[in-house]
């Protein structure tokens, strides 16, 4: 017997898996000591009292846009929010998901009908070909991007894509896609601390980091 | 690599930090940094996208703090910095930067481009790729004492016509006062006005204060170019006369980044806290108001509007004070679409306006703020920053506006109530 | 042996009247998972259908499959079936024993070379041969000796199709299926841990009705029995679209009838006609009984994790994997964490004093 | 051979929710009433086998009870029983074919005037036509111990 789908699928839900998992978590781990380990000098300015701003409120701030930004590029705004919201739906709420993060970590939640995950997804894919098309037509996103982008665009997409086939059955035979999805999720895990991706545990630091800065000034940003 | 590559190299490798770390590992090229830079929106270049600004500093980030980029650089992928890169990108990081940190406030994951700007100059400079006419101002400043060339016997001559106006004494090198004043070149030269209100005012507050001789000059060429050990040199003229007359606070000026120097950076440079306060004069004119040492009669009908200095709204968190004040003595006042700290530069901030070589591109950026002016519809345009205040006469009159400028401190002064004129007051 | 009398001839031989062997064919187009409207044509079909020989082998098996075969529940219907073949040798099932049996396999291959089928149940250990050998004959041996004039081989049960539970790592016997030896013969899988009766008769009808094969799918697997999973055809699949799960094996979904996604069940990856078919003459089949899919028609379903395990979960242990691997990145970030600091010491200790002089490119 | 299931009785043992529908019998009524409209229109029977569908507990039952019975029950015998039931729909016959031991071996839903099944059919009358034929050449006891007047009628 050759290699199988099925085959395809023990490896990519065992050492595939276990391979990515490591990876992902050595590198995000390294990655947070290289980037605290620059440090930040002390700041002997002193701070304006009673400010309106700080670091933990810009790290939930950040996610709206000031006023006037979103109309000025609608489709890096409304395109990003359907794609980033839609994403963290069908990670988090598609039951076969929940499913695999409890066997991470051991914690589970109710998930969503898969007929919401089934039209979030469809959202989601949209949205993303929607900020693809936008990174070719706009001259800034145009002349910023280089293979990281569109290589971090691809394996973001291909685990949404895979999933829907899957999903649906439909191209391949539903273990063999189901393989693929998986496997697409792995290169997603192993690319994260390597990538622009990085920025799902990033920016956290830099909006903290940002929001102090503009706290101690007393400006809420 | 030569000489100034390496000494411009290691200073870039010197302000890496775990902020900087975290803004380019976080950077998704969204590019929406550029819908809030008038650099980028008014001349539709993306060259002029802020991110893009600090590419040598990224590479830098990336070669010399990760093992990504270690590796990298190892099997030759890594893209070098090399004197031409530097070269390049230098009308980039002074012609096309305010450090107005708009960019800064917009920025999804909340990447301080302006911060990383200013951090990047410290190599520009350092590798000798800082733009001529700062350079000549970082001279003047530390051989002469101001970058436009000014020497204490200027500011005497203005003492003396201040004193003759106003039948008023202008203190200089007085000990123990409540307040030092700074003046940054441009009021010395260009508005003399601002010397003239502060004794005004400070006479009908009753509160003393006093010049220094030898730390009068608020400017400091030495942030702008990004070389901190100007910067430093600079400084500590004022921290060492402050704390030779023990004085308890140090005025800023009207200047935007004169307040960033000695307020904001100044600790860091000294390395140490100061044992005086920094203030920006708005900030000083607000406590006397709130205190009643400061009153006002009379009101201004005339339309005007109010345009926050970078440095002193956005980057200096005096946003609030400016239009309190300016309620005391104006009944019109209009504020722009976007105004405090989300307001556009004027475009010559962060030493645009001291290198000649960014005067193109300052006046198709000063645009930005001509539609905003003209959407207020007003005659009358009310700024707290000289600097700000010659772009701005610069800018209306190269685009054939009718508007006039003033400072919000003299503004006050002309309204100071004098009914209430303190005891110990000489004549009016 | 006699192979001239076709089928309708034992038919009408016994009594069966023609509303009988329309019932007969009806019944053998619903096993077969063909139309009913095929019924006509299977009728046509039996009518001249002849008596092929069958050659069936045991290698590494459980009887299983055998045994899943014999029970089937159509005593008449596919008796008549198994009747109609010549079952030559079965050495479970044959009365001769020791080297009589033998010899009626060696005659069966001889007197029906290149018409006989070979069925073979069992998967063939390629490791030591002492652990399977007929006779003194090896697995291996007895198999490519027999497929060598066979007209089709079919390999009944997982483990001839996939090697099955031998083939399970650490796979101690070399277990391999009969498709990695048999290369130029024709080898249909009917896999199953056993295959449902019907669909072993199925196939059997099949070659009986048609002369041929029928049409497999990429694992070689006949496509009207595995064409589609067991979640597609599942009853319980409107539960999983409503993301309604049972959460144990005896709360309120599970009482409910709820889907058993979570509880492990393979269905989605499933291939095979339990949902539809169904065991035990059409009682029920495991997923009705309350118990989730367990794959045993797929290749290496026994490596497929915890038969309680979601399809969707890792299958191996995380916790040591992402502790070293989060152990391992403190190292390393503790290596690049003191190359950076001594990196800012030394570009710190390099600082080269900027004077108004270095501002301008000297040299 | 021996049968096991005869020696070990099946026993139903009741999970004591209720049989529910699933929802399947829903889409095959759907197939059922296409498969009359093409009886009327243009004669053409249909068969549906209800082994190869999908059916949970209680669905069969449902599906039988949203038939309903009709006028005509009919049973044939051969290779063990059939049941020919009209539903309570014209034209819509549930047939049910069951082993010597009386076990269920398929059930379909056919859709025609009169399923085959029925009819009498030709190689069975040709035989019972040349038996006939045989038995009135050389009468046996059979044809013989029939009083004269009922052959007569």
């Amino acid at each position: 017997m050759n290699a199988t789908a099925m085959d395809l699928l023990i490896w990519a839900r065992g050492t595939g898996f276990s391979l990515a998992l490591a990876i992902a978590l050595f590198g995000l781990t390294l990655r947070v000591f290289e980037i605290l380990s620059l440090g930040r000098k002390h700041d002997f300015a002193p701070a304006r009292e009673d400010s309106p701003g700080s670091g933990l409120r810009t790290v939930f701030s950040r996610s709206l846009p000031l006023p006037g930004m979103a109309q000025k590029s609608p489709i890096t705004y409304f395109g990003g929010y359907v794609f980033h919201v839609g994403l963290l739906l069908v990670i988090v709420f598609f039951v076969p998901h929940i499913e695999a993060i409890r066997a991470v970590i051991g914690l589970s939640w109710p998930g969503l009908p898969t007929a919401v995950i089934d039209m979030v997804s469809v959202a989601t894919l949209l949205a993303l070909v929607a900020v693809l098309f936008d990174r070719r037509r706009n001259k800034v996103k145009r002349m910023l991007s280089g293979f990281g982008d569109y290589f971090a665009w691809g394996i973001t997409f291909l685990p949404m894509v895979t999933g829907y086939l899957a999903f649906h059955h439909l191209v391949l035979d539903y273990t063999l896609m189901l393989a693929i999805h998986i496997l697409s999720v792995e290169l997603l895990l192993i690319a994260l601390p390597f990538t622009k991706l990085t920025h799902v545990v990033t920016l956290f630091l830099a909006r903290w980091y940002n929001g102090d800065w503009f706290g101690r000034r007393g400006i809420a940003s | 690599m030569s000489a100034n590559l390496q000494r411009g190299y290691n200073a870039l490798k010197e302000v890496l930090d775990a902020p900087i770390a975290s803004y380019f590992s976080s950077c998704v090229h969204c590019g929406l940094c550029a819908e809030a830079c008038m650099f980028y929106t008014e001349s539709g270049n993306p060259k002029y996208t802020p991110i893009h600004k600090l590419e040598p500093l990224r590479r830098v980030w990336f070669q010399e703090a990760t093992l990504a980029g270690k590796l990298m650089r190892l099997v030759g992928l890594a893209k070098p910095v090399t004197d031409e890169l530097l070269a390049e990108w230098s009308p980039l990081v002074y012609d096309s930067c305010s450090l107005c940190g708009r960019c800064s406030m917009v920025c999804p994951v909340g990447n301080d481009i302006a911060y990383m700007v200013r951090k990047l100059r410290e190599g520009m400079a350092a590798s000798g790729n800082a733009p001529e006419g700062l350079v000549g101002a970082s001279k003047r400043t530390v051989a002469i004492g101001s970058p436009m060339g000014v020497k204490w016997p200027a500011v005497q001559a203005q003492i003396r016509h201040v004193q003759k106006d106003t039948g008023l004494t202008v203190p200089v090198d007085q000990a123990g006062v409540e307040y030092l004043v700074l003046m940054s070149s441009m009021e010395i030269m260009n508005y003399p006005e601002y010397l003239a209100a502060l004794t005004r005012i400070f006479h009908k507050a009753g509160a003393s204060w006093t010049l220094a001789s030898d730390a009068f000059e608020a400017t400091n060429s030495g942030i702008q170019i990004g070389a901190s050990d100007i910067a430093r040199e600079i400084v500590m003229r004022i921290v060492n006369a402050a704390e030779r007359l023990q004085v308890g606070t140090v005025v800023s000026p009207e200047c935007g980044h004169a307040f960033t120097a000695i307020r904001w950076e100044g600790p860091n440079l000294a390395g140490r806290t100061f044992g005086f306060k920094v203030k920006h004069i708005l900030e000083v004119l607000d406590e006397l108001r709130r205190s009643g040492r400061l009153r006002t009669k009379g009101n201004k009908s005339i339309p005007m509007t109010y345009h926050d200095p970078c440095q002193i709204a956005r980057r200096g968190g005096v946003v609030d004070q400016p239009r309190t004040l300016l309620q005391m003595v104006a009944s019109d006042v209009k504020e722009m679409d976007e105004h405090g700290a989300m307001n556009w530069c004027c475009g010559g901030g962060g030493g645009v306006s001291a290198n000649e070589r960014a005067e193109p591109l300052k006046l198709k950026a000063f645009a930005r703020k001509k539609a905003q002016i003209e959407q207020t519809g007003v005659k009358t345009l009310v700024t707290a920053c000289a600097n700000c205040r010659i772009t701005l006469e610069e800018g209306l009159e190269h685009y054939g506006m009718n508007i006039t400028v003033l400072g919000l401190t003299e503004l006050i002064a002309e309204s100071l109530d004098d009914e209430t004129t303190s005891a110990d007051g000489g004549a009016a | 042996m006699n192979t001239v009398e076709t089928l309708g001839e034992i038919l009408r031989r016994r009594g069966v009247s023609r509303r009988g062997f329309m019932k007969y064919c009806a019944t053998t187009a619903s096993l077969m998972a063909l139309p009913p409207a095929m019924a006509e044509t299977i009728a046509a079909r039996l009518e001249k259908a002849s008596r092929p020989s069958v050659i069936w082998l045991s290698f590494q098996e459980c009887t299983g499959c055998t045994e899943s075969m014999t029970r089937s529940h159509t005593p008449t219907l596919e008796g008549l079936i198994l009747e109609t073949v010549s079952l030559d040798y079965h050495h479970t099932l044959q009365a001769a024993s020791g080297e009589g049996a033998e010899q009626a396999r060696e005659q069966a291959m001889t007197a029906n070379a290149g018409k006989y089928l070979l069925v073979v149940d069992g998967s063939i250990p390629m490791g030591d041969p002492g652990y399977s050998t007929i006779a003194g004959m090896s697995n291996v041996d007895m198999l490519l000796d027999a497929a060598k004039n066979a007209a089709a081989v079919i390999a009944v049960g997982s483990c001839a199709a996939f090697g099955g539970i031998p083939k399970a790592a650490p796979n101690p016997t070399g277990a391999v299926a009969v498709s990695s030896l048999v290369k130029d013969k024709p080898v249909i899988n009917v896999p199953g841990c056993p295959p449902i009766p019907v669909v072993i008769t199925g196939v059997l009808a099949h070659f009986l009705t048609f002369g041929g094969l029928p049409e497999l799918d990429h694992l070689g697997r006949p496509r009207v029995f595995y064409g589609e999973s067991i979640h597609d055809r599942c009853y319980r699949r409107p539960f999983y679209d409503r993301g309604l799960f049972a959460e144990t094996f005896d709360d309120e979904g599970a009482r409910k009838g709820w889907c058993l996604f979570k509880l492990g069940c393979k269905g989605p990856v499933t291939y095979n006609a339990c949902a539809t078919t169904k065991w035990n003459q059409g009682t029920s089949f495991p997923i009705q009984s309350g118990h989730g899919c367990i794959g045993c028609s797929e290749p290496d379903f026994w490596d497929l994790g915890g038969f309680y395990q979601a399809l969707s979960m890792p299958t191996q242990k995380l916790g040591k994997v992402a502790g070293a691997a989060i152990a391992g990145g403190t190292i390393a970030g503790i290596a690049m964490a003191a190359h950076n600091r001594s990196m800012k010491a030394s570009a710190k200790q390099s600082h080269e004093r900027v004077s108004t002089d270095e501002l301008e490119k000297g040299e | 051979m021996a049968r096991a299931q005869e020696m070990i009785p099946l026993v139903r043992i009741d999970s004591g929710c209720p049989s529910s529908n699933h929802g399947n019998p829903v889409p095959l009524l759907h197939e059922v009433r296409h498969a009359l409209t093409r009886l009327l229109e243009v004669g053409e029977p249909s068969c549906i086998d209800l082994r190869a569908l999908p059916m949970g507990p209680g669905d069969e039952a449902a599906l039988d009870e949203i038939l309903g019975i009709g006028e005509v029950a009919a049973s044939v015998s051969a290779l063990g029983s059939s049941n020919v039931l009209e539903t309570s729909f014209p034209g819509v016959w549930v047939v049910t074919h069951r082993n010597e031991d009386g076990q269920i071996v398929s059930r379909f839903i056919e859709v025609a005037f009169v399923p085959k099944i029925l009819a009498s059919q030709i190689p069975d009358i040709q035989e019972g036509c040349e038996r006939l034929k045989a038995e009135l050449d050389h009468p046996g006891r059979d044809i013989e111990m029939i009083p004269p007047e009922r052959v007569a009628r």
